[in-house]
């Protein structure tokens, strides 16, 4: 079996891969998957290093990680954010274009949280200029946020929760429902994929197996996948509201159709936020259709 | 009060336990009457709640046992490298000359800063943990062990030429022991710090240990389990201490006061 | 009598620093030392005794002239000249014994013969019981005392000691004095002795060297003609006195040089 | 070669030098030639671009500005507590009974394991940051500057006592002025590890300063920025030494050696 | 004569710790020191002679008896006694003269007055030129002359000397023993004593008290005929010899005591 190891994070849409290293449809498939929790902003460090040959991001980030020299192709599109990820603000703060000259916490750049905030102030006509950020991690933004401190936070579920529960501190501004540009893809490194293509449909397999139990055996899935993050089966139940896991239909659609435009129009503002140095030459060494069928 | 006088060794010991009794009793005051909100502060009690569950359920001992076994490898690691170049620094002048302008700089840089690049270089598993322990460390007990040696007792060295002892005898039967004590005291000294950066260096990509627990109670706003996790790396911390102070008074008894 | 070392034309300058000028601690002096002389240096702090003392045992070097010890030139310190310094020098880390071995280990002696070497030294100078204390442990007194046996184990061809009981209070001092006296009359060495103490100059010398102020040099020799052994009441008779006197006025007139040199 | 035995003053030059050209070289050696990709490591020339385009184009003055201000303000405010404490502690020995079992135990909590707890309770504004300067510092130098005040020579104490000193003249006059050299000493050192602490407190919540731009320059693997960035805390603690020690010469001159 | 200080047989025993029994260092002591009184206490190390001393002093308390100053019951330390250490106790972060402004600065004089006190004591004792050096730039024997002016300065009624010139060389002992002399016969204090060195103690004394080995305890005193001044050359003297003779006698057997005590 080949053995390989996959960066991810506690975040809801990539429970489906919890499940399968859990449920044993890795081991099943014939692939020996560690999956190791590292922050977004690592993630990339660690790929480089060799220590990790596959991670999990949004697919802006996985532009950046090609364009600042840590390539990484990306062959599965694991969700889509409906909702999951958002923008508290203050009650003062109505819309988007309140935010100019407010603090606003927010990860680090080549992170999904920084991509969000520069791209829904893109398109409100400002930039990452027009605000004081202040670096956190979605977690602790949202911690911050609840006990009063910064004037918006950008965080994700189940984080924004907390936010929606105390409605003193403030409410959440916009979400990725009026925003759909934070999308998870899993991508490993280029000569993994092309020495290893059988390890590689076998990931892709465990995680359609992994979504088939979740829609036969629900309440077991959701216990599996909640209690690696600490969460009731409730609780994740709940989360798991904001996310779309996609088909593999609207997997294959994503990858001849949507990705390249999306990637597109993401490297003008990731060069614009110096979170890239240089745009890529081509786009379509990012990602392969051939797993994604 | 007299200045420097003395009090009774039960005095010392009823004013020390006074203090820790006053010092939760307020901190219980201030949380139990719920004037601290327990998400700002939890109370003593939930504290040791919080401590008991994290051994019980949670497999702290574990992370515990992660944690010391960093420190003690990385410290053991800069104490291989820096032992015998901090020797030959304070023993040869041209080897002093040599490193001592750059690791007089290297000490300054903060071993946290380091992590990065450290993740790029080595990944994210031990390595990279036992890698920032050691460059926190390395760079002092050089120094320390240089100026230690360098500054042997001229007098013991030159009574020892006039013994017929040659250079290399001197290195080995003077410079060496000699310094045995203070080379320990500096290792007991460092490995204190250690205690520190071991915290830094699990608070990224660690998945075990104190200090990821640390993180992981973060973002739970568990107070009480970060609280549970200090006092643990400070007991530990203050244990390993009295444990190398306890070993260095018994192997180099020569070198205590009568 | 046989010239067992000889100092020609010695001579020391301390290169200058930064903020000193050089110092001439020893002005060019020479000196026939003969087989079993016990010669006392008396003079004014400053004056460069010890500085003569360390060029003999080759822990400095002259900048000038040369020392010869059985006709060949001294070049660097060595077994054959044994040194006691006025500093409590024993290894701490090493007990009486261990540290009257040292030099032993050094040569190659085999253990057994170490350890009785060790032993019989430690009989002569009266601290059998103390073989396995660390020097910590010991009185300033037997430290010296213990410094004395390390250097004569060795069986050097010259003894050299450096004010070796400046630290030591009066009566002790005079003990020591004593002891030092019974263990030359049995090994008979040669010995160079400095010391401030006018009454311990006369009282363990067959000669006695007189030397001036900074910049130092021999001023004056002064024969003392009591046999050996010698026993400590000689202190008070007439004789001792009139040399007592001679020497004092001597050495009265280089201490208030001194003096007025001292910053 | 000779144990001990002092080399020239050009030669100690020649020889510092000497290293710094050996490591530059090989660091180029390996980097420029590309047998290490730059994505791992940035070559010295690179690394001196980065830094130039950091400063120009960046404001990375303003992140160096922040960095010493937070170091300075945590230092002087542990400064401003630990001092007078420690004082305190080692002239009455009630005091010191009373809390000295806490801060040896306090002086093990590793500062930046506090962080999550500063942030809930100060929030991530200056103040956080400098509370974790202020946490790492403050501890350590009351146990110093009370070790170095309880072992004023008795003798000099004595002295004051027979010249008709009463016990507040011999707080003022004697064993305050007589530590005072050990006490900037200890202040120094402290300083050193302060430097250390700082990129810590600045890697969470930071909007400024030369952690925040260690951790954004992360994302670009700007391997060049995050070496140029630490290079210049090893500056800048290194100069900060410098001139405390030069300071702590001038004021107290009587304390040295002739 | 004047009964300035009495000593009504005092002790001190110092308690046992965990690894040690208690010590006796002193046996009730009585004695009566008249003014003027130039009083030195000659003993073997270990006799008790500094915690006697420390006693008068202020700075330990008996653990049986009592001192009278002017009587009056001694219950501390006070400007009224003032002490010279062995070791050197000048302030180092104080210049010469601000050493010796110390105590007046206590009383509460004016500055002006201070420094006109201050002028007078360093011009005694020989160290016009020094007033703004710091102890470090000082050699031992020019300390040791400030902490004597320091002492005195406070104009004490007492003066109490504990082996003031132990650490200083022969020849700058000497020089110091005829300087303090001098400076006593100016000022007329009562003084107490302390050295290990017997020219020293009758050279210097109306009166010595010699100490037995410990627990100590005044085995014998003897009264020193010579007046005031003295002339150096006295010690070469067949009186002092004479002197000298008898209490080495005395002193050697306590030595040879306190030597079989000491570990
Ligand atoms: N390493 C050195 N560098 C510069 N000057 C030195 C050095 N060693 C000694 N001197 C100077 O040389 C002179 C003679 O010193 P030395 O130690 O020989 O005197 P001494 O006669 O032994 O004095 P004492 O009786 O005080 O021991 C002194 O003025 C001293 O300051
Ligand atoms: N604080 C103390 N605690 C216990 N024992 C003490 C203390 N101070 C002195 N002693 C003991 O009391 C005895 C007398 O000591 P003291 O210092 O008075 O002797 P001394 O005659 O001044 O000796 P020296 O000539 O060496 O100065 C010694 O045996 C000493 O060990
Ligand atoms: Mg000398
Ligand atoms: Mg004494």
């Amino acid at each position: 079996q080949t053995k390989v190891v996959i960066g991810i994070s506690g975040w809801t849409g990539f429970a489906p891969l919890t499940l399968a290293d859990k449920a044993g449809l890795f081991k099943k498939n014939g692939v020996d998957v560690e999956l190791r929790s590292i922050p977004q902003k690592d993630r990339h460090l660690v790929l480089s290093s060799g220590a990790a040959q596959c991670a999990a991001t949004t697919v802006e980030t996985q532009v950046a990680w090609n364009a600042n020299g840590v390539p990484n192709q990306q062959f599965l599109l694991l969700d889509r954010s409906h909702g999951g990820d958002g923008i508290a603000a203050r009650p003062g703060i109505q819309k988007v274009a309140d935010l100019k000259g407010k603090t606003v916490a927010v990860d680090a750049p080549g992170t999904a949280s920084f991509w969000l905030l520069a791209y829904i102030l893109k398109k409100n006509g400002m930039s990452m200029a027009d605000v004081n950020q202040v670096k956190l991690s979605p977690q602790m933004a949202a911690n911050a946020f609840v006990t009063g401190q910064n004037d918006a936070a950008v965080s994700y579920e189940p984080y924004l929760s907390t936010v929606r529960a105390s409605k003193d501190a403030g409410s959440v501004l916009v979400t990725t429902r009026d925003y759909p540009v934070i999308v998870d893809t899993l991508g490993c490194a280029p000569e993994f994929i092309e020495k290893n293509p059988q390890a590689v449909k076998a990931i892709v397999d465990s995680y359609f197996d992994a979504l088939d139990m979740i829609k036969a055996q629900p309440k077991a899935s959701y216990a599996i996948m909640g209690a690696a993050v600490k969460q009731t089966a409730e609780q994740f139940e709940e989360s798991a509201k904001f996310i779309r896991w996609p088909t593999r239909q609207e997997n294959a659609e994503f990858f001849e159709r949507d990705i390249k435009p999306f990637m597109a129009d993401a490297t003008g503002i990731l060069k614009e936020n110096n979170v890239i140095r240089n745009i890529p030459a081509s786009l379509d060494v990012l990602y392969t259709t051939r797993f994604a069928k | 009060m007299t200045p420097l006088k003395p009090i009774r060794h039960s005095t010392r010991i009823a004013l020390g336990t006074l203090f820790f009794i006053l010092f939760f009793s307020s901190w219980g005051a201030v949380t139990v009457g719920g004037l601290v909100p327990a998400t700002f502060l939890a109370d003593p009690l939930q504290m040791l709640a919080g401590g008991w569950s994290l051994l019980a359920d949670h497999g702290f001992l574990k992370d515990i046992g992660a944690t010391v076994w960093r420190v003690l490898a990385g410290f053991a690691l800069a104490a291989a490298v820096a032992v015998p170049l901090g020797i030959a620094m304070g023993a040869y002048k041209p080897v002093e000359a040599f490193l001592e302008p750059f690791i007089s700089f290297a000490r300054y840089l903060p071993a946290s800063a380091f992590i990065p690049l450290l993740i790029l270089w080595t990944g994210i598993g031990e390595t990279q943990k036992i890698l920032v322990i050691f460059l926190g460390s390395v760079f002092n007990i050089v120094l320390m062990v240089a100026v230690a040696v360098a500054e042997t007792r001229r007098d013991l060295v030159e009574a020892a030429y006039t013994l017929g002892a040659k250079d290399g005898a001197i290195l080995a039967r003077v410079l060496i022991p000699c310094n045995a004590p203070q080379i320990a005291e500096t290792l007991r000294l460092v490995l204190g710090w250690a205690w520190t950066y071991v915290i830094v260096a699990e608070l990224i990509g660690a998945s075990s240990g104190i200090g990821y627990m640390i993180t992981n109670s973060q973002a739970l706003l568990a107070t009480d389990q970060i609280i549970f996790g200090i006092t643990i790396i400070g007991f530990i911390g203050l244990v390993s201490d009295y444990f190398f102070k306890q070993f260095n008074r018994k192997v180099f008894r020569w070198s205590l006061s009568k | 009598m046989n010239a067992k070392l000889i100092l020609q034309d010695v001579s020391r300058t301390f290169e200058g620093t930064r903020h000193h000028a050089p110092v001439t601690a020893l002005q060019p002096t020479s000196l026939v030392v003969n087989e079993n002389d016990f010669i006392t240096v008396l003079g004014p702090s400053g004056c460069g005794k010890s500085t003569m003392l360390r060029i003999i045992a080759g822990l400095d070097a002259p900048t000038g002239g040369r020392v010869m010890l059985d006709g060949r030139a001294v070049s660097g310190p060595g077994p054959d000249r044994g040194v006691v310094f006025q500093s409590y020098t024993l290894f701490p880390w090493l007990t009486v014994k261990q540290n009257i071995c040292f030099g032993l280990r050094e040569k190659g002696m085999l253990q057994a013969e170490q350890n009785e070497t060790a032993d019989r030294f430690i009989h002569e100078i009266g601290l059998r019981g103390f073989e396995n204390h660390f020097p910590k442990m010991l009185s300033g007194g037997m430290q010296q005392r213990v410094a004395l046996a390390r250097a004569l184990a060795n069986d050097p061809e010259v003894l050299l000691l450096d004010e070796p009981f400046g630290a030591l209070d009066n009566q002790t001092r005079v003990l020591m004095q004593e002891l030092l006296l019974s263990v030359w009359e049995a090994h008979r060495k040669t010995v160079i002795f400095v010391t401030h103490d006018i009454d311990e100059a006369i009282f363990m010398a067959n000669r006695v060297m007189v030397f001036s102020a900074r910049p130092g040099r021999i001023k004056k020799e002064v024969g003392i003609g009591f046999g050996y052994p010698r026993h400590y009441t000689l202190k008070t008779t007439p004789e001792f006195s009139e040399y007592k006197s001679l020497l004092t006025n001597e050495i009265r007139e280089e201490s208030i040089k001194a003096a007025t040199l001292l910053v």
